[in-house]
């Protein structure tokens, strides 16, 4: 056992934080740091930059772009991204459909897909869940009927996120009704302006637009844009959702959030509950920080950790504390969420409503919390 | 000692359930008047007028109906049920209730007549930009020449204010103090916004805007403010109430009805121990709420003041609580702002940040501890 | 809606203050009051001392010694005996097997027991629960076999609350091995000096022994010592377990050990956070309080409110969290837990270890608060 | 950077794990060797010094095994999975580490010696009775005359200090600031009693007690006698690492065993759950564990200090947490001192109050917050 960082990731962090402040437009990572939202051009510009420097995918086999790193060092690249305030590659793209087609496309899908999703000229929107499925996935209805070579697609998906911006949505269809559940569905690829594709964006709680329903009408879809087997979509999605390892729980962020609250809200450090509940909050993320070092230093070659449950659990947790104590600190002028930027209230204090709101998805998007216990209490324990 | 509504108070919650039920019982309705002007329906404001809601508070010599702090909170927890935007608490109670409190006779029967009668709304001008409940005015100055106020300053956020037509604002006084003044909209600059929840409030200036005193000129009016804020922060409560026991009907009802791995979601332990665990903490919040406003009636500054914190800080944890719960046991619906139930827990939230939020109210009650053996209920 | 007490029971009040600090003796209410261990004695001459004005069992027939007392006036005297450190009357007696005998015994039961278990010259305990039973009481397993008139009883039960002090034991028996479960169980009561009884005390963590084993070995009871009829023990146990409404959660006695602490701890009351501690404590049990007024003024004739859930799961958590926060103000002094009177440590320090420890059954005890959610997800909300 | 324990360490680990395991396998052990005097397994203690367990965080020249906190750790751990009474915290940890910090060469020597190879007892006397995990010494003064040392006052808690054989004292000097000062048991009067844990201490009265200063007498101690309760907290924290596993798997194991209503327990999701809830509370711990234990090596007296408190904290809470569920999903068994489970949390508590509770450490980290920008992990 032993706390330092080797000389070589010492080196390795150095230059992810050089690179990540030099290449990254300052203004997008203000945007980051400050909680604003980020157009689509920005997360596009950031995301080209990052891949330019190779930083985009590293993740991904190294013929297709990844860097041969251990987990550690991908640990270092995603904390210092939060740190620096550089937008996380688009997941869908880098921590999704990538990572799936590297592994189950054909030479075909790779060669015309893998390049441009990681520079982003291809933005990938996900199609998994549906409006009557919620968290059981398998009982999906949305179908692709066979018809000559291509697939006719009808259907339904919902809580797409970013699927406003999308180019392509990979989508997981039923393509055998006759099968147990999970055995009758496939993975394809959708080119979102295709007739009868289309999406519809859902207002949130907190006024944005960040998922979306998305409508399939006798959509037709080219054979050859099936992933893998027909019926291998169930491998796929566990494959898929089973991918994450580092990166599950938005410590640096989280951190980072915390410790510019100090400063915006300086004027009520002098409150003892205020500080008790700081350093409360600070000491919890230092534990899930070094849970998630732990996990990373005891994975091996590319199982997932059980213990990415923990980190997803207390991540948002935390996540959503940090939110209601910025919200508290806010007080009176956290109502002045909807004014325009000519508002006397501070911008930070006006944003806290609207975060606050937000980060209630985080329990629930990508694995609830419940899914999340579930997981824990079944597999390391058991139960 | 009687937690029960005599007959005229069920009466009274029958009739304000049945006419807000006409506008507001399908959650689009609401969505669709925050999203136009003015924020709120003024058909319904009229129709509240009509039935004698809106001069609930006031003497019948100030034009109003003289109904106690029972009746009025009846009110408060209806309106929070359905999250109507219209804004009672903020004109009728808040704005209200400075007037009623220090407006000469004159003063009353002119606005709360006007009030009342649905003629004109008001709204409260006490908080400056980054300011925290405090009852001192520190944001708008007061001016006087030849017996003639002006103000100067920014009040932010004036919840109602951008609608209304007369802000009663809190100023301070050239000898110090805080003195309560009349304005009229027409006289400031003004930029309303939506709040989280999509009521409106407003940032307005004043830039040597022509003010009325309410009641005699010059004189410190910070207690009475502090006072109309407790009971202002009481209704809050009461209309918080609202809020979470609609959201606790809502999930129990969503639990009994949402299908998943092929049951409904009543079939997972889990997820109906935290059904429980929501209905606790809206029984204590409801019992806390009831308290609160029946210390009214007592008319001791100290008790309201007393209660206004703690029932403050009792919505405050129950109102998290329940209102985050609601979303997390609906899923991904709850985040939506078409559905009630995430929309209600924004309007908690603004509830709480507006009128005393938790910290606010623990650390005031903190301060207090040693002053005290028992807590003593009644 | 009104807050203030009618004349009449503010008038009440007053009798029950003013009778409990004058009838029961200083000594037994300091013991109380410092959380210090009664003797059965001791436990003994409080309940005849208020069974001589009338006050050991109100909510009794009032033909066998009840007063006819509204609920908000049994609240009052719950209420205020705790707050003047005197015993609650021995449960076991005053609300268990007396209102059961009461309401289901024979006449020449009520005669033989009623008045003796009002004035605990009997000292009564519980025989419910079995080792292998736990929450689920319906699978007890203890018999009792028909022989003539009598009964021959074979089994044992455990968790009996001060059953080392018992005189009678009222068990719950399988007379029935042939029907539903539910429909084989009688009600017997037992001398415990009968041969065949034996009482093993339980050490609990705290050092006490507050519980028992209790062994039958063809233990001989007269036919005549059964409760109504053969089968009708689980109507009993349903009826005895609902018969709580008023006192369910000891608000009282928690109000008062938080306030004692405001003393015994006041150097530590310059901490802004034990402040803040305290306060959120003393207004959650307001706001049981308040609950628990709700409860007795919406009740109505005999029909337990299903809100008394609410109350003995909120009002356990807060006697615990109590003895939390007076385990935290003691620190190191906590650790003489088991020094003698000679101990340079406060009394009320010394005894916060302890204590904190003894209160954990409160939430398993007499209905988990597992048990409670789950009466609230059922009775109160229909999930 | 790596968390993982080498081969020596997985070593000592499986060597102290079956040592302990032929003594404390069964609870029953445990709970008839606290009954009886001195409170701990005497030939247990004997074994442990043999395997160099008691010499471990001592140099060679002292007669110890130069180990790091590391293996330091691993012991305590193992020592808090069985519950074991042995004073191995108190004398070789806190105790010795006193000694080790501030003796002369002889003393060190000489004390840590004879310790290592157990023949003697320490304990460590620096809490007055009423006192808070100070380290400025005030319940015992010491006074010098011709050169000899004398010391009067009561230390209290006294862990350990029942049966040992010397005492390392903290005392206030004539001058001002902290001495430490070597005290045989036979000058004092002391006595003894039982924690929660049924684990021994013991209130001490010096009455002129003479007393031999460790290292150069009359200078203050201060800082050295902060940092060694800061040791003493991290590897106190270690135990309780090992006490909270236990826990959670003794639940766990119960879950899947015991029946109720015709089923194991782990059938109620609501269960489960809450032992999910324990994992996490368990993990986060673990590595606020490793890490605290960890920085010890770096050597710097601040960074230590600074994870003392942390770790303190985190232990507090899911200490609280684990200890609490543990006997509440075991029910009426919990409760028992026949079973280990409840003991267990017991001894969470002692460890805590002892060496430093959540709001004690909570407090400290509340002081410095404006410290730092972020809490920096590496």
């Amino acid at each position: 056992m032993q706390l330092e960082l080797s000389q070589t990731d010492r080196e390795f962090r150095d230059r992810m934080r050089e690179t990540f402040t030099t290449k990254v437009p300052q203004e997008i990572r203000d945007t980051v740091l400050e909680g604003r939202h980020l157009t689509r051009d920005q997360i596009v510009e950031s995301q080209q930059a990052l891949n330019a420097e190779g930083l985009a995918v590293p993740h991904w086999p190294v013929e297709w772009g990844g860097q041969d790193w251990t987990d550690l060092q991908r640990h270092l690249w995603h904390e210092e991204m939060q740190r620096a305030g550089v937008p996380i590659p688009l997941a869908f793209n880098a921590s999704m459909i990538g990572p799936v087609i590297a592994q189950f496309g054909s030479e075909e899908q790779k060669e015309r897909f893998l390049a441009k999703t990681a520079n982003l000229d291809i933005w990938w929107s996900q199609g998994f869940s549906e409006p009557d499925a919620g968290s059981d996935l398998a009982s999906l209805r949305t179908t692709a009927v066979r018809d000559g070579d291509d697939w006719v697609v009808n259907g339904q998906k919902t809580w797409t996120t970013l699927g406003q911006h999308g180019d392509w949505i990979f989508t997981l269809v039923r393509t055998d009704t006759e099968v147990k559940k999970q055995a009758g569905i496939s993975m394809l690829l959708i080119d979102m302006t295709d007739p009868g594709v289309e999406v519809r964006p859902i207002e949130l709680i907190d006024g944005g637009y960040e998922v979306n329903e998305v409508w399939f009408s006798d959509v037709r879809v080219p054979g050859d844009l099936l992933v893998g087997e027909p019926g291998g979509g169930w491998t796929i999605a566990k494959f898929l959702l089973g991918n994450e390892r580092v990166g599950v729980a938005p410590v640096g962020a989280t951190k980072r959030a915390l410790a510019t609250l100090k400063t915006t809200a300086a004027d009520q450090l002098d409150d003892p509950l205020v500080r008790a509940r700081i350093a409360e909050l600070e000491n919890d993320l230092l534990a899930l920080e070094l849970t998630a070092l732990r996990v990373v230093a005891h994975s091996s070659d590319g199982e997932p950790h059980p213990a990415s449950s923990v980190l997803k659990l207390r991540g948002t947790v935390l996540q959503q504390a940090v939110s209601e104590l910025a919200l508290d600190l806010a007080g009176p002028a956290s109502l002045a969420s909807r004014a325009e930027d000519d508002s006397p209230q501070e911008g930070w204090a006006r944003r806290t409503a609207p975060t606050y709101l937000n980060l209630r998805k985080a329990s629930i998007y990508g694995g609830s919390n419940e899914i999340q216990r579930q997981i824990i209490s079944r597999t390391i324990l058991g139960l | 000692m009687d937690f029960t509504y005599d007959d005229e108070q069920q009466a009274l919650r029958e009739a304000v359930r049945g006419l807000l039920a006409t506008t507001y019982a399908d959650h689009e309705t609401r969505r669709r008047t925050v999203a136009d002007e003015p924020g709120f329906d003024r058909a319904l404001w009229g129709r509240l007028a009509e039935m004698g809601i809106l001069g609930l508070p006031f003497s019948e010599d100030d034009g109003g109906v003289g109904a106690g702090p029972v009746e009025i909170g009846i009110v408060c927890q209806e309106l929070g049920r359905v999250l109507a935007p219209e804004p009672f608490l903020a004109s009728v109670v808040h704005a209200g209730g400075l007037v009623a409190s220090l407006g000469l006779a004159e003063q009353r029967a002119d606005l709360l007549g006007r009030l009342s009668a649905g003629e004109v709304v008001l709204a409260a001008a006490d908080t400056s930009p980054g300011g925290r409940w405090a009852s001192r005015a520190d944001g708008v100055r007061a001016s006087v020449s030849d017996g003639t106020w002006t103000l100067d300053g920014v009040a932010d956020p004036v919840v109602g204010g951008e609608s209304a037509d007369v802000l009663v604002v809190t100023a301070a006084l050239p000898d110090g103090g805080t003195g309560v003044f009349v304005v009229a909209a027409d006289d400031v600059s003004r930029t309303g916004y939506a709040a989280a929840d999509l009521t409106r409030a407003a940032s307005v200036t004043f830039d040597g805007s022509a003010a009325t005193p309410l009641g005699e000129a010059g004189r410190d009016a910070g207690p009475s403010i502090a006072t109309i804020s407790d009971l202002t922060r009481i209704m809050g409560a009461n209309q918080a109430l609202g809020v979470m026991q609609s959201q606790v009907r809502a999930t129990t009802d969503y639990l009994k009805s949402r299908k998943q791995f092929g049951v409904t979601l009543n079939a997972f332990q889990a997820l109906t121990f935290r059904a429980a665990d929501m209905y606790v903490e809206l029984e204590l919040a409801h019992s806390m709420v009831d308290w609160a406003t029946m210390t009214i009636a007592g008319g001791d500054r100290d008790v309201v003041a007393d209660a206004a914190d703690r029932v403050g800080l009792q919505i405050a944890r129950s109102g998290r609580h329940i209102g985050q719960e609601a979303i997390q046991l609906h899923g991904g619906i709850g985040m939506t702002a078409e559905y009630a139930v995430g929309v209600g827990t924004a309007h908690l939230e603004v509830l709480d940040q507006w009128l005393g939020n938790g910290p606010h109210h623990l650390r005031r009650l903190a301060e207090r501890v040693t002053d005290h053996d028992l807590v003593e209920a009644i």
